[in-house]
């Protein structure tokens, strides 16, 4: 483990970014469905107001990677984590930590959008609500058309708040799902295949939302899209069956990865 | 103090810690409420459980525990005389004893004090309050009585005392604790998810309870009737033995267990298939109108007491059943004499069968409902017909919920009473004409607890000993229930 | 629209053969699949109508009550001879009150006050409870005392009948209840308009009583009103919180598995052995008196329970884990989880099977025998904890008099029984549309 | 708990006792203001004793009704229990008849027929064997010709012991099977549940509910014979025939004086120790067992009940004066 | 009405497609959902042996063509369709049509990948019986093996056909779907999105899939991603508000559109 950890040391001296400080650190990282195996020894830091996107094909363990850095995974009944994974030093799987706080830290947005069969102004008050981010009704009424204005969805649902957040498109409804994390105003934000329901107009704003959140935020996002990860993320991490393959600056890793699998799965080669 | 007192004092100390750590909390965060862990209700809920749990749990343990106490401590000083009696007697004597604090309660210290140790003036006295005594009390009844009492109302000012300490305290123990990054939060919910367990701990003791309740006399039964005889007899007749048979008579449990087993069968074949096919019906095919008003409707059919059922079946059904059967006969053979009795296995199955229909249809309506649509739209999408999607992707994917309700369904008919009574009749019979009466466990259960027998006798005890078969053999069957449901679960979504 | 088709723009292509996938035989079966619905839903409700229908027209009469109005002349002579109703109230009580309206009714009819024969059958025709009734009025107001007021008292329950039709003119007059003298007094009265049918408001107000004319459901009601309110409060909490414990919290292990099947197995349990065991544990153990609402409630809870709880975890299961997971994702404890989002989800199948466990729980008699609740009560409970009886009670004790008028108060108490079952089912009804909602 | 006293008598036991002691309850609380009108529970003489013998305490019942007399292990329970001092009256008797639909002639029967119609086993030919009848005619010819069917009551009821009693036993003796089954069985006990076991093939349909059930059940089989309580038939006259035994009609005037023999006495037992202690018991008491009650012109008579001569109504007063217990 | 059609005939007559026979014809097609309209009139032909995409900002009514192109709009309570749509002549909404046969031959694919909770032997083969397609267990394997390969699926699930769908990634699952959808073999295919939860590798796999069912099939597949559109279809309508703005050869719509509004889209200008 030690040596790992020099390792990584070493590898982030040659990086451009080193100094930027890490605000999740991943360790040896391996989940378990039953005897299953998802992820093997997974060694990934998060740096703080960054983006750093997962890529890889399909079923190589990217949601899986990412529900267990916001716990998500306790839910599955059969899923074990080994490891250890940091939030600001902290070990988030101490039995002492509180993952429900946790969780309004690391906050998630989710591939298939799940709007809560409610109102669309309950779907994104929701979150402020129980974290009692809201003095007043007023000031709750601004974090809801905020958080949608960011979500780009303001414009198309200012009027019709009080109807039901499952009766919009596929596309609203997602953005909608994004509207009510960032509602909570979370340190991290995962978020798997957000995009995968939007549109290029309604992806660029996210991505545009992704980008102005970046400033306050550290954000981990999933993506089949190559053309995503380079547009967004500052960092890339690419994964192959359970194994991190690769980490690095997305620069580097579009145009010069390290690892020959990298280049080969973004040549389209394998997957 | 009275308990109710002590009670509603704690409920208002309750009340008062809300307050009070809901605003120390909002306090501590300067007004800011996202400055505090958990939401200021939470402060204020850990405060109120503080103050009230512990000591509610205690008083509680108290009054349960106490009276046995202070009992123990009365009859160690009985007069060794008594002692030495047996302990029937004894618990005799206790009883009475008991009674006379009790009366003495009502009388004021002055009339106590007046009356002595006149034992039959106190009995005349005690009377005229309206507290019975069993006869006249002896002597060392009256100081033990006074003991009792004096005991009593010691522990129940210590109880308060303690009961106020601990709410007080464990007020002031949780204001105290109460800071910001305090998890008021988690610790509420813990106690919530302890109060939740103790709810699903309910069902728990009610079976420890059933059991209980019937175990003692079940064995009094068996001390009398060899438990072959009973588990392994053909023949239900408690009056009559058998030749070289025990002296009581026969008490077979295979005649009613079959008829139970028998009946209910029929019952559900006429349940499952209409209370399924209206269920779908209304689930998938019917506008949401009709589906509101033909649900309560359905549900109604519930509602409907089921002696109601029973002299309809008596009334209605088995006389119609049998002149049918008569006709049909007339009309094949050119003998118009019944087949169907007007009481059989089948009157009863089909009446209670109908009453069983909103069990099946009102839990799989909703079971079927909520099947996500992408699953019907999946299937629709492919070119499968409604009934198609239904048969092949709904169903199967509601299965797990709808044996649960199939279960129960079956459950309520193993346990019904009125309708077999008044439909099938109360002959314990072994056959298997379903034309022919037969009865179940539960008939016999209530007519031998409920008849004008002898109560000591095997005769009624044996309700228990069939109470408690039942019981185990339903059990058993629910076990091998759960089993299949779990080899044949599919999950969705 | 044909020019849609132009031989200019592209064709229309050409259908490829068709293949058989079955066409005619499968919309059969879906025709047949949705026939089999119609007709067991059809089944059901012709069924209940038929039930019903057969109750209604056995028991609408008992709405109805037969009364008669005599001008009733309070002697003092006969109620109170020695004047002495000031130093001792209970003469009033104890007076002859019969006699006055033997007098009544002998004037009215223009009887011979010395035929014994023909006295007895006029006063007969009088409910045994008028006299109880004229005492009231005169405890209630002494002044009314040497005055003569036109009071309305109840027929007896065979001139009721006879009035409503419902005895056999044709059978001998020795073998029916009412005689032809009587008959013909009746016929008189009707003429004068003395003898009308009106509205049984004692149906509801009164206690039970031995005699059909006066017996009433007040008790039953309220002692059912009891029962209820006992079960709702206490099973439906309890059910859910068992509920989702087990379904959200519990691991799934051998001790949850035991409980579940505990709980199926409990569903199954005979409903008189929860009588048996509200005798040992509530009465016997924790020293609760006979008769009360309360063991009662206590005891159909523990017999509801099963049925709540079952419905509740299909319905627990059924909410999606999406919703869930969004629910978790947002920084929700799982106790928020579960009491914002998925009770709310559930609420519709928690209804249902509360309406079934509470209706079951409402037409239940066979455990309240056990505990003292199959009895004659005759005036209302004011506490829980006070005797009383209920309604499927009521109708089963109805169902078993001998006599012959009882007959359509038992099919009445069925009606008064399922209106209150309406009743009460038809707030959890709506409530159940509100929450229902497909996702 | 210590509640405070109870001011409300409390009755529990025989459903054949009920209807009785409900009139005399209404009665009471009518004529009585100053007490409560009593609880009557019903569940049977079985139940009523077990409640009954609990104990002894303002939390168990004061009375149990009965329809048989309690049995002397009914009374040792009672006693370790405390209840030492019990106090049985009895307030009549019971007539039990035979009827059938209206629509049917006149029925006259004597215990042999019924006895041969209805037991497990008959004697045909000097041999005991399994009943072969199925018609009343076969029976005896002066019976009509239709099949047998006989709603008896149940094995819960007290009034079985009463029809195997009264009517088997006897029926087996005037029938003469008696000396066949005492010389085809050697022991006492089974010999005399011979006589009186009743045939199980469906000719004989026990009733376990009410009366109103064995009237339902001749309504849906009108050829059917019922056993009925008095009172239930002469309150449901016009849709009943009543059949004769030895050529006796039934009515209060025959049981009472004898000449009918079918009836059984009907009972209440008092806990003595509450006579005192529970407001209005010893009224009650003696409400009940006054001629305004039981005697010939009161209610319970007019409702069915058959009034027990003068001369034991007066000794049934006199111990009810002198708190006779058992 | 009628100078629309002729100006689409005159349309039609400078497009290089023209000797392409309609597949189906959608006239006039307005649908409703309760009282608020989804579309407006589109007026839209689907060629015979053709890809056609439908692309449009999210909302825009993409999804509702789609759907009331095999009438799965009759599943919605709400939903009316007004208007005639045509399948090789016939009129799909008549009242003699057989909505099942039409669904056999107009199959579908849903933006949630929606597997049945059954095996994936199950799932691919519920098609094919409830049609009776196949005479024998050979020929249903055989069916099986040959959709799951069309989908690319077969490599990944071969060895655990008789495990459950849902045990699947999401990625995994949409393929599945659409390996239940081919072994039906319709005539026409609609795909609503059904790569947006598809990595690169897995989406070329279903691209080229759908080139190559394009011989025999005529497919119609909504799309979020105008790269997708660009690579697989041949038209290409444009969705906007529930008008359909422009439809074109795939071609000329990305280089040189009519509409402004295309071009507008297009380039990212609104959405
Ligand atoms: N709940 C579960 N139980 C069992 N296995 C699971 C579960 N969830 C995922 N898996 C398996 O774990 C592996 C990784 O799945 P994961 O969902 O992390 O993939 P992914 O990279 O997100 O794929 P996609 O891009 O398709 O979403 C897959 O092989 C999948 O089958
Ligand atoms: N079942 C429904 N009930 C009511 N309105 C609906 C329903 N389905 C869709 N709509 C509405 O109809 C319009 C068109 O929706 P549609 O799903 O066709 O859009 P789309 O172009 O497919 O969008 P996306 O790219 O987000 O899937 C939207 O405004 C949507 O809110
Ligand atoms: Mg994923
Ligand atoms: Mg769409």
């Amino acid at each position: 483990m030690n040596m790992l950890t020099e390792a990584a040391v070493e590898k982030a001296l040659d990086q451009k970014m080193n100094t930027i400080p890490y605000k999740m650190i991943g360790q040896d990282v391996s989940v378990y469905y039953g005897d299953k195996r998802a992820l093997f020894d997974v060694k990934l830091n998060i740096r703080e107001n960054t983006v750093t996107a997962l890529i890889g094909p399909s079923g190589c363990g990217k949601s899986t990677f990412l529900r267990s850095l916001n716990r998500m995974n306790d839910t599955i009944d059969n899923c074990r984590v080994t490891g250890k994974i940091t939030l600001d030093g902290e070990d988030i799987y101490d039995p002492d930590i509180d993952v429900v706080e946790l969780r309004a830290r690391v906050g998630m947005v989710f591939q298939k959008p799940n709007p809560f069969p409610k109102t669309i102004y309950e779907n994104v008050s929701y979150g402020p609500r129980i974290h009692g981010l809201a003095k007043s009704k007023a000031d709750l009424d601004q974090i809801v058309e905020q958080s949608l204005q960011r979500a780009g969805l303001w414009n198309e649902v200012k009027d019709r708040l009080h109807e039901s957040g499952t009766g919009l498109s596929g596309g609203q409804q997602q953005r909608l799902c994004i509207a009510r994390a960032v509602a909570v105003s979370p340190e991290v934000i995962l978020m798997d295949e957000p995009c995968s329901a939007l549109d290029p107009i309604a992806t660029a704003k996210v991505e545009e939302l992704i980008h102005e959140l970046r400033e306050n935020f550290t954000i981990v996002i999933v993506t089949h899209s190559m053309q995503q990860a380079a547009r967004v993320s500052q960092r890339t991490a690419m994964f192959h069956l359970g194994n991190l393959v690769e980490e690095n600056d997305t620069d580097k890793m579009f145009t010069n990865p390290d690892d020959p699998r990298t280049q080969d799965y973004i040549m389209g080669r394998f997957g | 103090m009275s308990t109710s007192i002590i009670l509603l004092c704690l409920v208002v100390l309750g009340a008062l810690a809300y307050v009070a750590a809901r605003s120390r909390a909002m306090a501590l965060a300067g007004g800011k409420p996202s400055a505090l862990h958990s939401r200021p209700g939470y402060y204020g809920a850990y405060a109120a459980i503080w103050s009230t749990l512990p000591a509610l749990i205690i008083l509680c343990i108290w009054l349960a525990a106490s009276p046995g106490i202070v009992e123990s401590a009365v009859r160690d000083a009985f007069p060794d005389d008594v002692k030495a009696k047996t302990a029937a007697e004894q618990d005799l004597s206790y009883s009475m004893v008991a009674t006379i604090a009790r009366g003495m309660n009502l009388l004021t210290s002055d009339e106590i004090s007046a009356l002595g140790s006149d034992t039959a003036a106190i009995q005349a006295k005690l009377n005229g309050k309206g507290v019975p005594l069993a006869g006249e009390p002896q002597p060392f009844m009256i100081d033990a009585a006074k003991t009792l009492n004096a005991k009593a109302a010691g522990s129940r000012m210590i109880m308060t005392a303690v009961v106020f300490v601990l709410a007080l305290g464990g007020a002031f123990y949780a204001l105290r604790g109460i800071a910001p990054r305090f998890r008021a939060r988690n610790r509420v919910e813990r106690v919530m998810l302890w109060a939740l367990l103790v709810a699903s701990s309910i069902a728990i003791l009610t079976t420890v309870g059933i059991v209980f309740s019937m175990l003692s006399e079940a064995i009094r039964f068996f001390a009398a009737v060899p438990a072959t005889d009973f588990f392994f007899g053909t023949v239900w007749d408690p009056r009559f033995a058998g030749a070289g048979g025990s002296s009581f008579g026969q008490f077979g449990l295979i005649p009613l267990l079959l008829g139970t087993l028998y009946i209910g069968f029929v019952a559900m074949l006429v349940a499952v298939p209409v209370g399924l096919f209206a269920a779908i019906y209304m689930a998938e095919y019917a506008s949401p109108k009709v589906r509101s008003l033909a649900k309560p409707l359905l549900e109604v059919l519930a509602g409907i007491p089921t002696i109601v059922y029973g002299f309809f079946a008596l009334v209605t059904v088995g006389p119609f059943l049998r002149d049918l059967s008569a006709q049909v006969n007339g009309l094949l053979t050119g003998n118009y004499g019944n087949f169907i009795q007007a009481q059989s296995v089948l009157t009863a199955g089909i009446v209670m069968g109908i009453m069983l229909i909103p069990y099946v249809s009102s839990l799989s309506d909703d079971i079927i409902t909520a099947v996500p649509h992408a699953l019907r739209d999946g299937s629709l999408g492919l070119g499968a017909t409604r009934s198609e999607t239904i048969k092949r992707v709904v169903l199967p994917a509601a299965l797990p919920g709808i044996v649960g309700a199939l279960l129960m369904t079956a459950s309520r008919a193993i346990g019904e009473t009125m309708i077999v009574v008044l439909a099938a009749g109360v002959a314990a019979r072994m056959q298997i004409n379903p034309f022919e009466p037969m009865t179940t466990v539960t008939v016999k259960i209530v007519n031998q607890l409920t008849g004008d027998l002898e109560f000591t006798s095997p005769q009624t005890l044996v309700a228990f000993a069939l109470g408690i078969t039942l019981f185990f053999i339903t059990l058993c069957l629910n076990i091998y229930a759960l089993y299949i449901v779990r080899k044949y679960r599919e999950q969705y979504e | 629209m044909t020019n849609i088709v132009s031989p200019i723009a592209g064709t229309i292509s050409k259908a490829p053969e068709r293949r058989d996938i079955g066409i005619k035989r499968r919309y059969a079966a879906e025709r047949r699949f949705r026939a089999y619905g119609i007709a067991a839903i059809s089944f059901g409700l012709i069924f209940l109508a038929f039930l019903l229908s057969t109750v209604i027209r056995n028991g609408y009469t008992a709405f109805q009550q037969t009364v008669i109005s005599l001008p009733v002349e309070f002697t003092e002579k006969t109620i109170d001879p020695d004047n002495k109703r000031a130093t001792d109230p209970s003469v009033l009580i104890a007076a002859n009150y019969g006699a006055l309206l033997r007098d009544a009714l002998v004037k009215e009819l223009n009887i011979n006050a010395s035929s014994r024969p023909d006295v007895r059958g006029a006063t007969a025709m009088l409910s045994k409870s008028a006299p109880i009734q004229l005492r009231d009025m005169v405890v209630a107001d002494p002044s009314i005392i040497g005055k003569t007021v036109n009071v309305t008292v109840l027929a007896d329950a065979n001139v009721d009948s006879a009035n409503k039709g419902q005895i056999d003119l044709a059978v001998d007059e020795k073998n029916r209840k009412v005689n032809d003298k009587q008959l013909g007094w009746m016929n008189e009265l009707k003429a004068n308009g003395a003898l009308f049918k009106e509205f049984n408001t004692g149906l509801f107000t009164h206690g039970n009583s031995s005699r059909p004319e006066a017996a009433g459901l007040g008790v039953a009601l309220v002692g059912s009103l009891y029962l209820m309110l006992i079960v709702l409060v206490l099973s439906l909490p309890i059910g859910v919180g068992t509920s989702i414990y087990l379904e959200e919290f519990a691991t799934k292990n051998k001790v949850t598995d035991l409980i579940e099947v505990n709980i199926n197995n409990l569903a199954a349990v005979p409903s008189i052995v929860y009588g048996l065991l509200g005798l040992s544990v509530f009465i016997n153990f924790a020293g609760l008196p006979r008769s009360a609402p309360l063991v009662g409630g206590l005891v159909l809870t523990l017999m509801t329970l099963p049925t709540i709880i079952i419905a509740t975890r299909a319905a627990l299961r059924a909410v999606p884990p999406s919703i869930r997971a969004a629910a978790l994702g947002l920084g929700a404890s799982k106790m928020q989880m579960v009491f914002h989002h998925v009770l709310p989800l559930a609420m519709p199948g928690i209804l249902t099977g509360t309406i079934i466990g509470l209706a079951h729980a409402l037409g239940e008699t066979a455990p309240l025998l056990l505990i003292g609740m199959v009895a004659f009560v005759a005036s209302a409970p004011s506490t829980p904890l006070d005797p009383s009886t209920a309604l499927p009670v009521q109708v089963y004790m109805w169902a078993n008099e001998a006599e012959r008028a009882f007959v359509e108060r038992t099919s009445g108490a069925i009606i008064v029984l399922l209106l209150f079952l309406i009743v009460m089912n038809l707030g959890a009804i709506l409530l159940r549309r509100r929450f229902e909602r497909r996702w | 708990g210590a509640a405070a006293a109870r001011d409300q008598i409390q009755v529990a036991g025989s459903s054949t006792v009920l209807p009785y002691a409900k009139i005399v309850a209404e009665s009471f609380g009518e004529t009585f203001s100053n007490f409560k009108t009593p609880i009557v529970e019903s569940g049977g003489s079985g139940a009523g004793l077990k409640e009954f013998c609990k104990g002894v305490g303002e939390d168990t019942i004061d009375i149990a009704n009965s329809s048989r007399s309690i049995k002397d292990s009914e009374i040792e329970a009672c006693k370790k229990a405390g209840v030492t001092d019990i106090q049985e009256v009895k307030i009549g008797y019971d007539g039990i008849v035979f009827a059938t639909d209206t629509a049917n002639s006149d029925v006259a029967y004597v215990p042999a027929d019924i006895y041969k119609a209805l037991a497990a086993q008959v004697v045909v030919d000097g041999k005991l064997v399994a009943n072969p009848y199925k018609k009343w005619s076969e029976v005896n010819p002066k019976l009509p010709d239709v099949e047998i069917a006989a709603y008896i009551p149940g094995e819960k009821h007290g009034t079985r012991e009463v029809f195997e009693e009264k009517v088997l036993a006897a029926g087996c003796k005037a029938s003469g099977a008696t000396d066949v089954i005492a010389k085809e069985i050697s022991d006492k006990a089974a010999q005399g549940k011979a006589c009186v076991a009743v045939r199980k093939d469906g000719a004989a349909v026990d009733i376990d509910g009410d009366y109103t059930e064995t009237l339902s059940r001749i309504a849906a089989n009108k050829t059917g014979v019922g056993v009925f309580g008095l009172s239930f038939y002469e309150n449901n006259a016009d849709k009943l025939k009543v059949a004769t035994v030895n050529g006796v009609v039934p009515s209060t005037e025959t049981i009472s004086n004898g000449t009918y023999p079918v009836s059984r006495p009907l009972f209440f037992y008092v806990k003595k120790a509450h006579l005192g202690a529970v407001p209005g018991l010893k009224e009650y008491v003696n409400f009940f067992v006054s001629d305004q009650m039981i005697g010939p012109e009161g209610p319970l008579v007019e409702y069915g009940l058959v009034a027990a001569p003068d001369a034991e109504r007066e000794e049934i007063r006199k111990n009810v004066e002198a708190e006779k217990t058992m």
